[in-house]
């Protein structure tokens, strides 16, 4: 269980090209960052490396528990839920097949699952095949395991993009539940995130 | 000794003067080689033919030892990270190719008079046909990632696994080879070879060692030039 | 646990779909031995001869099929990330992804394996050794051209460069099948290649995982 | 001697073509090499000095 | 004009992406090549018996490893939309798209082929039929599997439906095929069998594109 | 040169759906619509029947041009660009390969596509690899052939989602100079277009 994430010192390239760098940010339980800056600053190559992908070329990222330290691979694996530009769903196979799947691996249980598609609005559109599904209704799909499969730390990119109104709502509701329950969100957004959020400008 | 080279700066320094040096000498080796061995009395089995040996045997040996080295390269990049690995696995797999390449036709030409035929399924040649296509397999996967360090990763991953393979595909052909008592000949020489063709051998095969050496650390010393003027350049276009 | 099961009922799913799924798999198989007696002529010698060993270079050769979106659909739309930050690590979800990939497209082949070098005149003898030769042999072309295809990933080409980067890398298990398959039909024993091939897979089953998922890795980074 | 040594007899269709080839090998293995090399030292010379000043 | 030519540049540039590229084919070949002995024995003479129906089966399987993205990619990424609001119609779209794969992807094939062929054994006279039967069989492939390919992108199990629908499709060509190299391999004469190939490969050139147009248009609907 | 587009009591079904029926809407040039309306109404389904991509149920789509009426599908051909939810740029080709390919192909050429890279503020990455671009790059790359290969009517999906605020000031200009020379635009959104427009409420 995550309830701290400090971020010291963080440099990131890409290719060879230098993105940031001496970035410092502390996340605590309970808050939310909204992270903003102009395209192709680094937002998505930012909370890459936070999940663990991108290996930072200077700087530490640390995540402790109650019990002190974390190791960070332990702590991205059981603690942290990445959702990216993409959704991450199969075209071919049905809405349910495919949040069952996305919450089961990420060892939550069919009940829940069906719980967050209420909860976000989508459990009519769940037999149908993903190609047939909205924009929208995709992304609120991907969304479901954020709630489905509780995660302390929640790296969301761009995630009210292609939502509408009573979407932004539904998301936002989740994400103060969330914060209330103690969990951490960092999000990065080019308007606002709906809820109060620290915002940090990267390449300010 | 390859921890102190891993340093860019100090490998520079080591191989300028290590690279002329090994030339040269691959250049005396060889020469003297071939001096001797054409001079050698033709192989009463073989005939002249056995002249296309001192190109041919060597070109096979280099062709292993270039593999090898590549595949160490990839080892330490994959292991300690180093840059410098990354930049002499690529140089090597051109250079391996190329002897391989040079062992497959001499080779052949050897074979045409020998067994009538310019190809025949022996244990050795398929081997090295093999490893041809380790070779080139290594360089069209690392051409098609264009991001260098990508490029690089995926290439030693190829390479370890074809290093770990190799061993084992010698093995397999050797013994596949024995199934089939495969219709070669290839018996000629080998360890009992007399000491007049021994001697021009072992000169030659350390000369192309030495050049394949030479070579190598040249073109790493490219590779890394060329890695700080894209850097340089990417640093000046922003 | 769970997640296991989830992710294997998943990759199986896909697997269906994936590429020619098994049906264009078994197709180009039957398709293969149908062709060549014809490129053989009806004499049916000569056939024999090469029924068990041909039978199982078409099989090495169909199993190349539909390798190639094995890890880069799930690449593309993003499913990766997830799979690699789930509860498994990424080894073993690409020996998952293996496994579906052999069951769907690997055993099927191994069934038809028999049936065909029968049919081109291999002794019915034969086809206990081709059967067992067959299953071993398409997990073990399963694994290593799972390895090819996460390579690719992070490439701009798939396809034939799959192929090239996996077929040097198959002589082995491709070598110590035909020597059983071969021993086999001339009722020699066929124990020996068997378990080369057995101990090859065994070492592919181990150490391939590894590779892909530094691979995927690597593509992901 | 020395005129022995470059005799190949009725073989000579085949040794000649071997040292050839080696020979075409080696050459372009150097020259592709030895062209690099220069190519990008004076690239990563030149661009140092740009940035030099 | 304008639009066409980048249209067919842009073409190239994926099939070739897709693994087409003369090395890249040269090495494919090298490699099923080597498979065979190895499966086989070293045995010259049931080599050069299989030899050329080897190679044009080679020459199927290559074909089907690139064809099943032809389609699939632009139609995911939304790029069909593109392409069918330009200014072109789709069928010459869609013609444009096989004509390139199989420049790319079936000549450097072709052009391989009869050296496959020779160098496991097959007499050189073979040479001039194989060439042509792979040309012709090479486009005949990239026409069928891409009409296969164009109708998967709808379907949810794409896999099967390409099978069910190339396999029947590619069934002649494959067989016309591996008969006329098996008639230039026996001094027979070839050209009947070639004959049929021509036509089936004619009727393929006028068709494939209307039913790849109107598969796209289905499955954009 | 397509200046009035009539649509009239128009109905589209997917699947066995109705998604609406009975919409008019007619769009004159120099006129913006901005199109809302909650995820899966049919925001994406209406603008790819305007396409000419899905066959309605219902009613009709007429294009008026200076000389009259207009045959749909021509009109269509030379006359319309369509942007939808996906930027059709191929991951493994450079940005510069994309750019130019989607100009030509629309009947542009390459001089306006680099003016056209220039204006929306992405000339800079031409050279590197789609895949490497950030997804606010990759929708600026898509929308330059909007500008590069002008043509009447512009069908935008959620035209401004991933773009930073300087992106969105970009594209509003574009827009409004499309306007100035007589375009439509007819742009599914859902919050402000940042230009003046009549919004029209999908399933209101
Ligand atoms: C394409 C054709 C050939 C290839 C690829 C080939 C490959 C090789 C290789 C890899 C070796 C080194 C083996 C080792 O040191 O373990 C070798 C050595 C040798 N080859 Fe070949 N070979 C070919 C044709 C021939 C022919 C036709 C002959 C003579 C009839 C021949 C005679 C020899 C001899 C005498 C040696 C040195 C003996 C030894 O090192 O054990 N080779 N060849
Ligand atoms: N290999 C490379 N060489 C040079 N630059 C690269 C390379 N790969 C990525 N980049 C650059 O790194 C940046 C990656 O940015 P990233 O996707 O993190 O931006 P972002 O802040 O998420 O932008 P957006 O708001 O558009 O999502 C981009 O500017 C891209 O051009
Ligand atoms: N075959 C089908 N059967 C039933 N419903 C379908 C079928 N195909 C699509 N749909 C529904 O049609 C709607 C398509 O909506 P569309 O993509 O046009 O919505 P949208 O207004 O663009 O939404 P968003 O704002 O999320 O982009 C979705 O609600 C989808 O569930
Ligand atoms: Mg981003
Ligand atoms: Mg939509």
């Amino acid at each position: 269980m995550i309830d701290r994430l400090v971020i010291d010192a963080l440099a990131v390239h890409r290719g060879d090209r230098l993105l940031f760098r001496a970035l410092n940010l502390a996340v605590e339980a309970g808050e939310a960052v909204a992270l903003t800056g102009a395209n192709g600053v680094g937002k998505t190559s930012l909370l890459r490396a936070l999940a663990g992908f991108i290996r930072p070329t200077a700087g530490t990222i640390a995540f402790t528990g109650p019990a002190g330290p974390l190791d960070a691979d332990a702590a991205r694996r059981g603690g942290c839920h990445l959702i990216g530009h993409q959704d991450a769903l199969k075209a071919g196979r049905t809405a349910r097949a495919e949040l069952l799947f996305q919450t089961r691996w990420a060892d939550g249980d069919s009940a829940t699952a069906l719980d967050a598609a209420r909860r976000l609005g989508i459990e009519r559109a769940l037999d149908l095949e993903v190609r047939k599904l909205s924009a929208g209704q995709r992304r609120r799909l991907a969304l479901c395991r954020l709630i489905a499969a509780p995660r302390a730390l929640w790296l969301l990119d761009e995630p009210l993009a292609p939502l509408d109104h009573a979407g932004r709502a539904l998301v936002a509701s989740a994400m103060t539940d969330h914060l209330a329950g103690g969990g951490l969100i960092l999000a990065a957004i080019h308007d606002r995130l709906a809820i109060p959020a620290r915002d940090v400008e990267l390449g300010a | 000794m390859i921890a102190a080279l891993a340093n860019p700066h100090r490998f520079m320094g080591f191989s300028r003067v290590a690279a002329p040096t090994l030339g040269l000498a691959a250049a005396g080796l060889i020469g003297g080689g071939l001096a001797l061995g054409l001079a050698a009395p033709p192989d009463y089995q073989q005939g002249e033919t056995v002249k296309i040996m001192f190109v041919h045997v060597p070109a096979a040996w280099t062709a292993m030892l270039a593999y090898g080295a590549m595949g160490a390269a990839s080892f330490f990049f994959l292991v300690f990270r180093h840059g410098l690995a990354d930049s002499a696995a690529k140089a090597a797999a051109p250079l391996g190719a190329t002897f391989t390449l040079l062992a497959l036709i001499t080779g052949s030409l050897w074979g045409r008079p020998m067994w009538g035929a310019w190809w025949v399924w022996d244990a050795r040649l398929t081997s090295v046909l093999v490893l041809f296509l380790l070779f080139v397999g290594y360089m069209a996967l690392r051409a098609s990632i264009d991001d260098e360090a990508k490029a690089g990763r995926a290439g030693a991953i190829l390479a370890l696994v074809g290093l770990i393979n190799l061993p084992i595909i010698k093995f397999s052909v050797d013994w596949w080879n024995t199934l089939h008592q495969g219709e070669s000949i290839l018996r000629a020489g080998g360890p009992l070879l007399a000491p007049v063709y021994l001697v021009p051998l072992l000169l030659t095969g350390a000369g192309y060692c030495a050049a394949f050496g030479a070579l190598w650390m040249i073109r790493t010393r490219a590779e890394v030039w060329r890695r700080r003027a894209a850097g340089l350049a990417l640093a000046a276009a922003l | 646990m769970n997640a296991l099961r989830a992710l294997f009922a998943r990759e199986m799913d896909l697997a269906w779909g994936r590429g020619g799924g098994p049906l264009l798999t078994l197709g180009f198989y039957a398709a293969v031995t149908a062709m060549l007696p014809l490129a053989l002529g009806p004499s049916s010698a000569r056939l024999a001869a090469v029924a068990g060993g041909v039978s199982w270079v078409a099989l090495a050769l169909a199993s190349l099929l539909s390798l190639e979106s094995l890890f880069a659909r799930d690449f593309d739309d993003g499913a990766l990330d997830l799979l690699a930050m789930g509860p498994l690590p990424l080894e073993a979800v690409a020996a998952v992804k293996c496994v579906a990939q052999w069951l769907v497209g690997g055993v099927p082949l191994a069934l038809a394996a028999p049936l065909a070098a029968i049919s081109l005149g291999a002794p019915s003898g034969a086809a206990p050794p081709i059967l067992a030769v067959a299953a071993l042999g398409s997990l073990a072309f399963a694994l290593v051209g799972g390895t090819g295809a996460a390579l690719a990933v992070a490439a701009r080409r798939g396809g034939l460069l799959i192929a090239l980067i996996v077929l040097p890398l198959l002589a082995p298990p491709v070598i110590f099948g035909g020597a059983a398959i071969e021993a086999a039909a001339g009722g020699a024993p066929w124990t020996t290649p068997l378990a080369f091939l057995g101990a090859w897979t065994l070492a592919a089953v181990d150490l391939a995982p590894l590779a892909m998922a530094a691979a995927c890795r690597n593509a992901l980074s | 001697m020395a005129g022995h040594a470059l005799e190949a007899g009725r073989y000579a269709l085949f040794v000649w073509p071997a040292y050839g080839v080696s020979a075409a090998g080696f050459a372009w293995m150097i020259a592709d090499t030895l062209a690099r090399a220069r190519r990008w030292r004076r690239e990563a010379r030149r661009l140092e000095k740009d940035r030099a000043p």
